[in-house]
């Protein structure tokens, strides 16, 4: 090619840039049509679930902390009452007992998937962590119902509904999404880590302890998290076995509920716009604040890490 | 693979909006929701009349009695499925809304199997719900503690059940389940259990109870001797019109009343020999 | 490290009349942020010759070497003033594709980095990007580059499998073979050696001297050996600024100021 | 304890940890399987459902669940990919993109009753969908984006920035080179986060019951206009699923078999799902393969 040639092509527009245009704006437009939803999402439950306050006068701290839910009858003072507290307590027992018994579990899988037999880990493990996620919640629930609410009713005594086996239903739940990302948060630490642990005499597992999983905790706590807040939004199966009664739980084996539990059961029954139906929003809003809290979190936690 | 991408978000808008073109597409349907306790019967229904009208369908949901009758007063659907009268359900407004009473079913409570109690009074029934009595050796049954199991707050069993045992009681806080299927799961799994549910769903797993030594059956609803029934609404906006019209003629029909109603354990319309107004006025019917 | 007063300098100037120049910067500054990591480089670099860049780690070679071809565009932040002229043109400029660009100043990086692909993919791949759909003219163009970057005999029958699959060394060369396929003008090759074995290198140095028939090289190289083996002219880079440019003849035996011929006998980098 | 020993007993542990999770999925299938396979018949798997009598079969619910997977992947597959190579590629890196990242997450974690009443008033009502299987796809996409998206962005992200500049280094477009380098390496994490998304999908009842519906009306298999209402592939139609079936029965069914049509239909959902994995699995190693090269010696 000659000087000019080469000049005047250097000068026109090529197709490789009106053909990244075209992807920014492809791209663009998927990312716009995913933050409409999430707008609109946000926006909907918000409207509907701020209704409540702004609409139908309801005190934001009796909500908060009121412990009777029975939104269709009037309290002493000729209030509503919709006291969401039994609901928020049930929520993060379940919630947080999950997290603590999955953690070990998750953990030591990733572990031997990644530095004990990778190969057994990629073979074995992984397919059947994928499967448990394609088990839909139903099918969790009525598992849950058969074999852990007898279980737990001969073991533990009571009904056998309740905190216990709600926590059991999510720890399983929760387990396959909390494994791979331990999974992936273990992957990140260098090779070279390892190497230098091993070269200095140090035993697999010490490795593993002092040196892997020290170097993932950001990671890990990441991973626990996103299963907490998992859990928190999980409906159908913890509705099945934790026997919704709207009462604060004195202990793990007396009927519970969770705010997901007492929303599903409830939206069907009350007519929109009613303030049985507002109040139902406003526990779906404080379920979509309460991953966002553990998102802040997990941010926290990152930037923490980070800066180790 | 571009063209591939391409390809697939064509295609994706083609079908949004060649599915948009509702005016285009060739037949006839109508939805009904609400009542999920009405709604396996609308389905048999709808079943029946599509076979006998092809290319007309009957949309059949469920959601429960307050999505029928919110989306039946917002005119989003043809018809709105309810157990309860539309002047029950508060943020209804039911004034222009048609009501067409399709069939009758008994509420009974149940308990588990195991439980010996054949009868009880309906104070003992409501002393049981309100926490009042917690052990089933207070009624003449083994020592066991009762576990109280409630349907969801606004269910229509719920309703019904309260308006006629409870009687203005409150009920306490205690297990709610929002199916019915649920109910009966339980109950026939956990000891010292109790709840109740509409007839057509009792099965061999759970044991009925008398109450005031009435047996609930068919025949002693039809006469009001079993206190504890509602009707089942179908709601229309307005007076029915074309297919919305044939639909209400055909679910109340002698065919499909004995066919299918019947069958199914609801109890027809036109077998009740009472009739009961909103406020509970019994009136016998004279043939 | 010791600093040397950067205004003690001697920068040949190539642009004499003699010459062919390829391509020359002219003040060159570049920015990450607030931190400036070239201050103002001005060098001309003849056609058809190999020029070394040398320089400690942190002398900016690099920095300068990737904002030839403007690679640094891709890093948020990045701030480039001054000019960089190739055929009368500033390469910075608004009406100038960027890609159309690339396609004349090609690039070969330190780490060899072949596309996940089969060795024939990787060579015809942007060919085919860039329109070229002859069966005959990419069977021809792998076959010559494969040849000039002396991978040829070695992966001939294997053409179809993957290049992930080759040695360190041979992906080196598969990637200047994949940066020739484009007929640059201009080769920029930043430490391409540098994670090889001294025979892969020996290779690599022997691909790159048949290549200066046809193209003009640019090198930035660690290794002194190296550029003094290969290279045509030399610029020694020290924190942000070319502070020697001349024949790498001369700059090896009788460097002109203190900070090239400590570095080069190698006091310090 | 020397450090040896501990060595040992760790990985004892980490075996028995791993041994205990195969064994919760094995016994969790062996029940399903076991209890639901001895029901599964070619009449059970191609029947019409019955409202209330004995012998229903699942045929359209498992044609309906198909159906829907595939119209919901269609959608959402694209934009989740467009999606993740913006916030991967092109995203600036400050406060708005961090906080839409954020956002996704969340909504990836709603509950899908909640997704459901969106899609319901939404798709449903002010799009006047009706109960379709187009909103009940739009409301799956709803469900399935924020995971898909994340997923993408994550294995785009894990693809090493070299290859990127490669790219670049060869005057292409960093569209193209996404498109074409970074996709196709990136391809296996990106089918595994389809396979996880499918399952869900495939077992989501909760966001289906207001949009998709929860009645099946006969279909005629005969006429596959899309535009005949009771076409297979009517889009407009009112459409169960199987897990929305399952659900349904056990809710408020009065058919006398529902604990066997429930065990049996789980047992389907399970084994598709196995299917499903199984086939994405292949489907996505072989076009890994076609789209880098990486073939095997024959």
């Amino acid at each position: 090619m000659n000087n000019d040639e080469i000049r005047a092509s250097l000068l026109k527009r090529s197709r490789a840039s009106k053909n990244e245009i075209f992807g920014k704006v492809i791209s663009g437009i998927c990312i716009t049509i995913i933050i409409g939803v999430v707008v609109s999402i946000f926006y909907f439950v918000a409207s509907k679930g701020l209704a409540t306050f702004f609409t139908d006068k309801v005190n934001l701290w009796k909500f908060l902390t009121g412990t009777v839910w029975n939104p269709s009858t009037n309290d002493a003072q000729g209030d509503p009452q919709v006291g969401a507290l039994p609901m928020i307590v049930g929520s993060f027992s379940v919630t947080f007992l999950a997290a603590i018994v999955a953690t070990p579990f998750a953990i030591g899988a990733a572990v031997f998937m990644t530095e004990i037999s990778p190969k057994l880990g990629k073979r074995v493990l992984q397919p059947v962590i994928e499967l448990l996620v394609g088990i839909p919640s139903v099918v969790y629930g009525f598992i849950g119902l058969s074999v852990v609410v007898p279980f737990v009713r001969r073991t533990f005594g009571g009904s056998g509904f309740g905190i216990l086996s709600g926590t059991f239903v999510l720890f399983v739940m929760i387990l396959p999404t909390v494994t791979s990302m331990t999974v992936d948060a273990l992957n990140s630490v260098p090779r070279n880590y390892r190497e230098a642990s091993l070269a200095l005499g140090a035993t697999r597992w010490q490795t593993i302890y002092k040196v892997v999983l020290r170097a993932s905790v950001s990671g890990i706590i990441t991973a626990v998290v996103f299963g907490m807040s998992r859990a928190f939004g999980e409906a159908l199966a913890v509705q099945m076995v934790i026997g919704n009664a709207m009462l604060l739980p004195g202990n793990l084996i007396s009927p519970a509920s969770t705010l997901t539990s007492v929303l599903t059961m409830g939206m069907g029954n009350s007519v929109m716009g009613s303030l049985s139906n507002n109040a139902l929003w406003s526990l779906a809003l404080l379920l979509l604040i309460m991953p966002l809290v553990f998102n802040i979190l997990i941010r926290w936690i990152g930037k923490r890490g980070a800066m180790h | 693979m571009k063209k591939r991408l391409i390809a697939l978000l064509g295609l994706t808008s083609l079908l949004v909006i060649l599915s948009g073109c509702q005016l285009k597409q060739t037949g006839e349907s109508i939805t009904a929701v609400g009542s999920s306790a009405l709604q396996p019967l609308v389905e048999a229904a709808g079943d029946r009349f599509t076979e006998d009208n092809p290319g007309q369908f009957i949309n059949v949901q469920g959601g429960g009695s307050g999505t029928g009758l919110s989306q039946i007063q917002a005119a989003s659907v043809e018809i709105g499925n309810s157990d309860l009268y539309a002047e029950q359900k508060s943020g209804i407004d039911p004034k222009d809304l048609v009501d067409h009473k399709v069939a009758v079913v008994g509420v009974t409570p149940v308990v588990n199997p195991e439980i010996s109690v054949k009868n009880l009074s309906t104070d003992q029934l409501a002393k049981i719900f309100s926490g009042d009595i917690t052990n089933w050796n207070k009624l003449g049954g083994p020592n066991q503690k009762i576990v109280v199991i409630n349907r969801a707050q606004g269910s229509g069993t719920r309703d019904t059940f309260e308006r006629w045992v409870m009687k203005g009681r409150s009920t306490m806080q205690a297990q709610e389940q929002d199916s019915t299927g649920m109910v009966r799961q339980i109950v026939a799994s956990t000891p010292g259990a109790i709840s109740y549910m509409a007839f057509p769903y009792v099965d061999k797993t759970v044991k009925t109870v008398n109450v005031d030594n009435v047996t609930p059956t068919d025949k002693n609803v039809q006469i009001n001797k079993w206190k504890i029934w509602s009707y089942e609404h179908m709601y229309t906006n307005g007076k029915p019109t074309g297919l919305t019209a044939k639909f209400m003629t055909y679910i109340l029909s002698d065919t499909i009343q004995d066919e299918i109603v019947g069958e199914m354990g609801y109890i027809p319309i036109k077998d009740m020999k009472v009739s009961r107004t909103l406020a509970g006025k019994v009136a016998t019917i004279n043939e | 490290m010791q600093n040397y007063d950067s205004s003690d300098r001697y920068l040949k100037n190539l642009d004499d009349g003699n010459r062919e120049i390829a391509l020359t910067t002219d003040d060159l500054h570049v920015a990450y942020g607030t931190h400036e990591a070239i201050h103002g480089v001005s060098l001309g670099f003849e056609r058809f010759k190999i020029t070394a860049l040398i320089g400690a780690s942190g002398s900016g070679k690099s920095t300068y070497l990737r904002s030839l071809n403007r690679m640094n565009d891709n890093i948020a932040g990045t701030k480039v003033t001054g000019k960089i002229m190739y055929r009368g043109l500033d390469i910075n400029g608004d009406n100038i594709d960027v890609y159309e660009m690339r396609k004349h100043i090609g690039m070969v990086f330190q780490q060899p980095n072949p596309f996940a692909k089969s060795i024939y993919e990787n060579i015809t791949f942007a060919l085919k990007r860039h329109g070229e759909k002859r069966k005959d003219v990419l069977d021809e163009a792998v076959e010559r580059t494969l040849k000039q970057a002396g991978l040829w005999k070695q992966v001939k029958d294997d053409l179809h499998q993957s290049a992930l699959a080759l040695s360190g060394g041979q992906q080196q060369r598969l990637c200047i073979a994949r940066a020739i396929a484009m007929k640059p003008d201009i080769l920029l090759l930043d430490e391409p050696a540098s994670v090889l074995d001294p025979v892969s290198t020996a290779t690599v140095e022997d691909t790159l001297m048949e290549l200066k028939k046809d193209y003009t090289i640019i090198i930035v190289t660690h290794n002194m050996q190296q550029a003094g083996r290969i290279s045509d002219y030399t610029a020694f880079f020290h924190l942000g600024d070319a502070l020697e440019y001349d024949e790498t003849r001369k700059i090896f035996t009788r460097p002109k100021i203190k900070a090239t011929e400590d570095y080069v006998s190698g006091h310090f980098g | 304890m020397t450090a040896r020993k501990w060595d040992k007993v760790a990985t004892t542990v980490l075996y028995l940890i791993s041994i205990f999770i195969i064994f919760v999925l094995a016994f969790l299938l062996l029940y399903i399987l076991i209890s639901g396979l001895p029901h599964v018949s070619w009449h059970f798997i191609t029947g019409r459902s019955s409202s209330f009598e004995a012998g229903g079969g699942i045929g359209v619910q498992l044609f309906n669940s198909i159906y829907l997977l595939v119209l919901a992947m269609i959608i959402s597959v694209p934009l989740s990919l467009g999606a993740g190579i913006y916030l991967s590629e092109y995203a600036p890196k400050n406060w708005v993109t961090s906080l839409i990242r954020n956002a996704i997450e969340v909504l990836s974690s709603l509950p899908s009753v909640v997704v459901g009443l969106f899609g319901f008033l939404v798709f449903s009502i002010n799009f006047k969908f009706g109960f379709s299987i187009l909103s009940g796809a739009l409301a799956l996409t709803v469900f399935n984006l924020p995971l898909l998206t994340r997923k993408v962005e994550d294995s785009l992200q894990a693809i090493h920035y070299t290859q990127r500049e490669a790219g670049y280094a060869l005057g292409l477009s960093r569209w193209e080179t996404v498109i074409h380098v970074v996709v196709p390496a990136a391809l296996p994490g990106i089918i595994t986060g389809m396979i996880l998304g499918m399952g869900r999908i495939f077992g989501e009842a909760a966001a289906l019951i207001y949009t998709a519906g929860q009645s099946s009306p006969p279909l005629d298999f005969s006429n596959w206009n899309p535009m005949y209402i009771a076409s297979p592939l009517n889009p407009m139609r009112s459409a169960e699923t199987l897990a929305v079936h399952i659900w349904k029965i056990n809710s408020e069914g009065i058919i006398p078999d529902a604990t066997q049509v429930s065990a049996a239909s789980s047992a389907v959902l399970v084994l598709f799902v196995l299917l499903l994995n199984l086939a994405a699995r292949y489907v996505g190693n072989r076009l890994y393969g076609r789209l880098t090269g990486v073939k095997e010696r024959k």
